[in-house]
């Protein structure tokens, strides 16, 4: 069950592989296809690890990727660590 | 138009310099900050206003050089003060690149230069009007400011006052171009009550943030402008830009903007014709000067009236833009229009184009350390009246 | 009526401020018109030093003194570069301690103070300039006493007024003193010798 | 697995962002944008009045971050960021400013700036992007860029040393001096929140990829590489500054 | 007259920039040692040079500023080589005082200025001719130099080692005013062998120390010059001086040294009127452009040709000093002259003034950012032919 | 008593000096000439070809030094006495090259330049004759000048701290930084001559007594005065950035 | 004879170097005149980059490129930008992977080539410029294989000639087997769905 | 028996008093004469003193004076130290 996931803007991103690599748990993967700018964005492969730490955020320089923390069941903050 | 803050209007009669009248107009004008960097024979006005402006609220900050303190200014008008800066020859052109950065952002402020004796370090004691074509043309690209000349202390506080203005109403760097003469010159000088001071205001943003555009012209083409810290979010760049002041280059926006930075100048020309005549109604030979060098062209047309020649002067008290139509009005009234200056023949380059070989020209350069013999002058006007 | 005047020494003497006192006496106390300008070297002191007023019942166009009706010297370089510029019958003004009046134009009406002495002597070198105003005031009769006077309050620092003022009058007092007894200096053995030099 | 709609399409960071500009005009694994993402949630961390606060870059790549900001913006000349804010914060002290740009911008042609600004402590943030090169103009060696490295000018190999501006900027007096690198997201967040709540002339050093112009040149790999390296390497001291004599990229400066 | 070194001519047919073709000019012209600064769209001029120097035992140095560099460069002129600096608009306001200092000290010298689109920041990567008056009249004080414009590749090598000749032969700092066009243009360009390449070699003193004087006129007016390390005991300085160099601040100095100057200059405008004329003769409708408006005004000539407009073509080679007496002479003899340019109207300031009412004088502005549309000359062609 | 006539005629650092050019344009007591005379000893001393040596002021007081001394003198523009001086050296690399000038123009508007030649090690000795104060301008206060001093520009007290210079030149990597004053004649002949025979980025400051318009308008009497202080008090530590903080007039700074 | 040509794409593609290799090969190879000139924006990688390029038998007059003869695209943005400058019955030539050509106006000839992927499977995606190079030299014919390729040769370093040399041929290849197949691109699906929506 | 003596150039000297404040041997004072600038140049009042050791040549920042050795009986170097 998943803590968290994320949002991506694929047409923003530049394919610099930040992300897949700074993720703390490896949930990401540049993906083959190409966006209209040519580059491969990333997508989740292992969706159930993501914690929503956002690390993957802090470290995007296109501001193309973002995580988030489902609601706590308890009602915690919903949004960026 | 609003009054003078009665508290940094220093009313009275003074027996002070044109350096020092300067920096009273300038504290008159509503500037309580400016950045500077000492030179030689301008750093009279910033050493009186680092004394002045603390005691009505401003702070005078001298730079580590004159880069810093051109564009310091222009930091102070955008965070909503007026404000200025003084140097001289060597340190106006180490100035040049911000003096196109406030034409360019379209930054209302006022760069005094005092000039001397030049090129390079020249006569550092000694007057000149060497820098006249570089008040126009120094910066680099085109852009289009406006230069007022004072000739004596008097019009040192009274034209400072008004460069502050139009730089307010034009939203442009203006120039104004004292020199040693008339710096270092003492006579008794007028300060009128605050309210008899006529001010520009500032053109604020009439819009709220979100509708309004930094750099949307007026009906005057002149845009309204807001300031940091007032939630408007500006974007201010050197950079060609779109009216919200986004970068945008492509030559369409070049020319828009370019354009338009030039035409809210031109179409003022009339407004901006501001000279002195005397004499020139029926005169066969007019003297076109400006600054120190109209008063010593008086004596030499005291002279010339004397050996009964019909003399009159012209004094150019704004000499950018040039007062083109004045000019092609006059010149086919006359036999020949004299134009002495401190220097080796600039603005007259102007005169002669304008007067489009209706007249004679006549140029009397001087390449600076003092000011004309009136005899020189005379020779001038005599060799044009024939 | 229009005078010409050129007040000469070097850096650090005050000529300029001596020149201020004077014009403002007459642009501010007397509803006349003055304009001063002044000369320097690059040298912050020690380097020649001159300033020149034109006063008048009208407004000023030329600012600028070529052939003075008065000159005040305070310098033997002052001295030697500005005398010959005097105008026929003019009137030389000399710091005679610091001049020696070499080849000195015989038409010229010649006073001479020792200004530096009589400073020192009031406790402060640097106020020899304040002395030459008095003694200008004196012998040229080109501004009133009291209009001098004024300009002279306006001008020095509070905790420096009396001083001044003594300067002032020491000045003024030697000038009327010296008027009594003609143009020419003291017949001292020392300015005597200063005279026969001068031929 | 629910995502929440409004989340997904909003980045937190864009609260602070024009987001009218963006895309920007950085290359790929350019690290200028991650310094961003710090110093947009340290600024959003702070709770500083964000309507109070300006940011002044000069010219450059890392001189673009100022017009990706959703505050007063002011991109100005080459190397005057420093001197148009000081104008800026004397003349409304009001004012929280911030000057942001890159390393030939502020140590170079600015290096006046920053010198006599840290000496008067000067009421500023200064956050300088150092790619070790001069990235816009196509990869000329700058003051920064490690000796013996390739450049556009030196293609021989760089023959002067590089400047270590940590120690100069501290040199000069400054309140508060530190250096990190692109990869110390987190750590670059809480030390540029630490300072915008100081008072006083404050310095960020940011070593950052330019994979483009700089490392290429070099045979240093991509824009990840160079993240990585700052990430693992401590040992190797060749044309990594920020790893060299006593100014790690972990080491922070105070001073006063 | 020498000829160039065969080590340093890179002889031979190439397709390169004017960028790459004016680096390639200037060592020819025997310039091994530069000191630059990035910007675009120079900056290949030095990366180049950068490269090639070393391997003919010169030196280029970054330094850490344009003020730098551009003063750096005459400490290697005066060390007895000769040098050059290149930059683009900002970079080139920054360089103003020591344009001045070059002119004062006479130091032989090149500064090459790649035109781009301003004011300040503007338009890093495309093309204008806006720091034309910039050129002349950018520095304070009165001065007089001399500014070339290549109009193609071929012409940044060419003009660059004039560029150079006449700087060592005036003893003053030329400039050479490409633009973003001509520098990003990539044609042939044909280098000639080193013995065809004339070079005027440096003037070096012909006494000994003791009786040489360095600031003494010859009889060009053009004094001869000793370096640092030969034993002269050179005194250089900024301020105003005698023939000894020795500072000497009075106005007689002032009009002794200045005057001079600017006759060097002056007496050899024959020799300085470089210009290429085209169907002038004969012509109604004469254009007056320089650099890569010339060229395109020659689309523009075949199109008004066509209608069966006579129309001719002089290009302004050497645009500072003015060729005024050509003008003179030409303007009565057409309906009009016709004056493109990438600025707001700069050069076409003297033109009319030379012309002088003659006839019509039409300039054609552009804010800069591309070139003319040849249709937009073309309409100008046709006023002036009415 | 018998004096040995041609002696007694010429003083021996006249063989360094341009003799037509004196007297000076210093006030009496400027320390400016002082310095002088240290520097042509120290020339003399070390036997260094004089007809390679070329010496290059900005402008200033203290940058007429260039054209006092009988070697080639340059006097440049003000602060870009180094830049020029580099480019000197760099075109004959045979000449010494020696940069004489004063605290504003080397430090304030010429900081920069100052900062990148330490950088870039060049090879040139540099003597920064510190009066604390822009004294041909007529006595503005310079980033030399102590805090609180009063100045034309500061007429209620400069509220900017005053930059130390060695500590600023050995921060950018200077092989050779020392500071002396006008007081010590001899240590600074013998540091002069010492950087002299050195090579690589040498930096001397001196601090002068400028009587006329630094210690005037702070009560600190003649430059004699200024003299004895420089010699007898270690422990006032007010308006007197020689005897500072670890900074002392007496220490040296040696590096690398 | 003259051609005016534009080739456009993004930053990093090498579209400059194979404008100059064209233009090159032109001037120096073929006794002919070439004016090559260039746009690009100020960022390093990613942003537009366009060279223009006329070729001539006669010296070149005007410089640049208003509408081309030939078009060749390297990215969707110069696509769109640039393909209604061309001339009524020019010639485009698209990396087909990186365009998708929607409102493709009837009156051009389009050919396209996988450049990008055809420099991948190389080895090396930088050299798709040069497949380009080989591409345009065999469509257009505007300049002959001879000098195209003794132009390559000059331009690229001496460890990468086998390659780009290999990258040449491929590209020339490509454009020979494409002429001969017709003006249109491959039928495969995939450039189906591009030229439908290129209606 | 002095061993040395100074040089004095009147008209340069501007009356500053480095060289007998920092005479070690206190061999000068200002003298009551003017020079022709104004300024009282130094004269020697207890010339025996003097060792010609220059130092007040090396204060004198206006080259007015200089101090010297008298030639070593022995055959010693003339000139300054
Ligand atoms: C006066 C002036 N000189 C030069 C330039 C050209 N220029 C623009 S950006 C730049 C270098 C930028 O380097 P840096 O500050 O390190 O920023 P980066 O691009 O590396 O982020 C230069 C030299 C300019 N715009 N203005
Ligand atoms: C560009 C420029 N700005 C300002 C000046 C005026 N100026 C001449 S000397 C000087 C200050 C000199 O101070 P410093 O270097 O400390 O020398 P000092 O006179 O104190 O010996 C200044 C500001 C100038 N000549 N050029
Ligand atoms: S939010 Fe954290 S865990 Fe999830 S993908 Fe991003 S970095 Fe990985
Ligand atoms: S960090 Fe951002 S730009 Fe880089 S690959 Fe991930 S989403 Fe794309
Ligand atoms: S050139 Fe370098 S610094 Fe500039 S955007 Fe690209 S990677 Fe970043
Ligand atoms: S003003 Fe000061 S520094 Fe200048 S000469 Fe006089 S005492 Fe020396
Ligand atoms: S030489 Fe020495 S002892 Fe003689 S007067 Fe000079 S300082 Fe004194
Ligand atoms: S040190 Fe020199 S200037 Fe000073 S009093 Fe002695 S001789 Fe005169
Ligand atoms: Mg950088
Ligand atoms: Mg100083």
């Amino acid at each position: 069950m998943p803590k968290g996931s994320v949002a991506i803007t694929a047409e923003r991103c530049k394919g610099c592989g930040f992300c897949v690599e700074f993720c703390p748990t490896h949930v990401l993967e540049l993906s083959s296809a190409f966006n209209a700018k040519g580059y491969h964005p990333p997508h989740m492969i292992t969706a159930e690890k993501c914690s929503g730490c956002n690390l993957c955020g802090m470290y995007c320089p296109d501001f193309a990727i973002f995580g988030y923390k489902f609601p706590d069941l308890k009602g915690g903050k919903v949004g960026p660590a | 138009m609003t009054h003078a803050d009665p508290r940094c209007v220093l009313t009275g009669t003074h027996f002070i310099n044109g350096d020092a009248a300067c920096c009273e107009g300038a504290l008159a004008a509503g500037a309580r900050f400016a950045a500077g960097y000492p030179i030689t024979p301008s750093t009279e006005v910033v050493e009186r206003f680092a004394s002045r402006a603390p005691t009505v609220g401003g702070i005078f900050i001298q730079m580590e050089d004159e880069l810093a303190a051109s564009i310091a200014l222009q930091g102070m008008v955008w965070a909503g003060q007026k404000s200025f800066t003084v140097t001289s020859g060597p340190g106006y052109s180490l100035m040049m690149e911000h003096i196109g950065l406030a034409a360019m952002t379209e930054t209302p402020c006022v760069f005094v230069n005092v000039q001397r004796g030049g090129p390079s370090t020249g006569l550092p004691t000694l007057p000149a009007q060497g820098d006249m074509m570089q008040a126009r043309f120094g910066s680099h690209g085109d852009y289009s400011t406006i230069s007022l000349v004072p000739s004596t202390p008097q019009e040192c506080f009274d034209l400072t006052v008004t460069a502050f203005n139009l730089a307010e109403q034009f939203r442009v760097p203006v120039m104004f171009m004292m020199d040693e003469c008339v710096g270092h010159m003492t006579e008794k000088v007028v300060i009128p009550e605050a309210s008899e001071i006529e001010l520009y205001p500032r053109r604020r943003a009439s819009k709220p943030p979100g509708e309004f555009l930094l750099f949307e012209p007026g009906p005057d083409l002149v845009p309204e402008m807001a300031h940091a810290g007032e939630g408007y979010n500006v974007y201010v760049t050197g950079l060609t830009h779109d009216n919200r002041g986004y970068p945008l280059m492509n030559p369409k926006m070049q020319r828009e903007l370019i354009t338009r930075q030039f035409e809210k100048i031109s179409r003022a020309a009339d407004q901006l014709t501001i000279v002195e005549s005397e004499g020139v109604e029926g005169a066969d030979v007019v003297i076109v000067a400006y600054g120190i060098t109209a008063r010593v062209s008086r004596r030499a047309i005291q002279m010339a009236r004397d050996k009964g020649l019909k003399v009159g002067l012209l004094r150019l008290i704004c000499v950018w833009p040039f007062p083109e139509k004045l000019i092609r009005e006059l010149a086919p009234k006359v036999k020949a229009l004299v134009m002495p200056e401190l220097n080796m023949g600039q603005v007259v380059i102007e005169l002669e184009r304008c007067a489009g070989g209706k007249c004679k020209v006549i140029s009397v350069p001087h390449p600076g350390g003092t000011v004309h013999k009136p005899a020189d002058i005379l020779e001038a006007i005599e060799r044009g009246a024939q | 009526m229009l005078k010409e005047i050129r007040i000469a020494g070097f850096g650090g003497q005050g000529v300029i401020l001596s020149a201020h006192i004077t014009g403002r006496a007459v642009a501010l106390h007397e509803n006349g018109y003055a304009t001063m300008t002044q000369n320097y070297g690059p040298e912050a002191r020690g380097g020649a030093a001159s300033a020149a007023l034109v006063i008048s019942d009208q407004p000023v166009l030329f600012p600028y003194v070529a052939n003075p009706d008065i000159l005040v010297v305070l310098s033997q370089e002052a001295f030697t570069r500005f005398t010959p510029e005097v105008k026929e019958g003019g009137t030389l003004l000399v710091e005679e301690d610091l001049v020696h009046m070499e080849n000195l134009p015989q038409h010229l009406k010649v006073y001479s103070i020792p200004a530096t002495r009589i400073a020192e002597e009031l406790g402060k070198k640097m106020v020899l300039n304040v002395v030459m105003v008095g003694f200008f005031c004196s012998i040229t009769g080109a501004v009133s006493y009291d209009a001098c006077l004024a300009a002279v309050k306006d001008c020095v620092p509070a905790k420096f007024l009396d001083l001044n003022i003594k300067a002032f009058d020491r000045g003024f007092q030697f000038g009327q003193e010296l008027l009594v007894k003609g143009t020419k200096p003291e017949a001292d053995t020392e300015s005597e010798a200063i005279l026969e030099s001068a031929n | 697995m629910s995502t929440t709609p409004e989340l997904a399409i909003l980045n937190p960071v864009e609260e602070v962002l024009r987001k009218d500009r963006i895309p920007t005009i950085w290359c790929p694994g350019c690290g200028i944008g991650t310094t961003v993402n710090s110093f947009a949630y340290a600024l959003m961390g702070t709770g500083i009045d964000l309507k109070k606060t300006a940011i002044v870059s000069g010219i450059g790549c890392s001189g673009r971050v100022s017009g990706y900001m959703a505050l007063d913006s002011f991109h100005t000349t080459h190397g005057r960021a420093i001197p148009f804010a000081t104008g800026l914060k004397l003349a409304n002290p009001e004012l929280n400013v911030i000057v942001y740009s890159g390393d030939g911008d502020l140590t170079s042609i600015g290096g006046n700036h920053l010198v006599h600004a840290a000496r008067r402590n000067m009421d500023l943030l200064v956050v300088c992007v150092n790619n070790m090169i001069y990235a816009m103009t196509g990869g000329q060696a700058a003051a920064t860029t490690p000796g013996n490295s390739m450049s556009t000018t030196t293609p021989y190999g760089s023959f002067e040393p590089e400047i270590c501006l940590p120690q100069l900027v501290d040199a000069c007096g400054a309140v508060f001096v530190a250096r990190w690198t692109a990869f110390h997201v987190k750590q670059l967040e809480r030390t540029m929140a630490k300072a915008l709540k100081k008072k006083g002339f404050r310095f960020i050093e940011v070593v950052t990829p330019c994979p483009t112009l700089y490392q290429r040149r070099n045979n240093m790999g991509d824009g990840l590489a160079a993240m990585m390296d700052y990430k693992n390497s401590q040992q190797d001291q060749e044309r990594r500054p920020h790893l060299r004599s006593g100014h790690g990229a972990r080491r922070r400066y105070h001073r006063r």
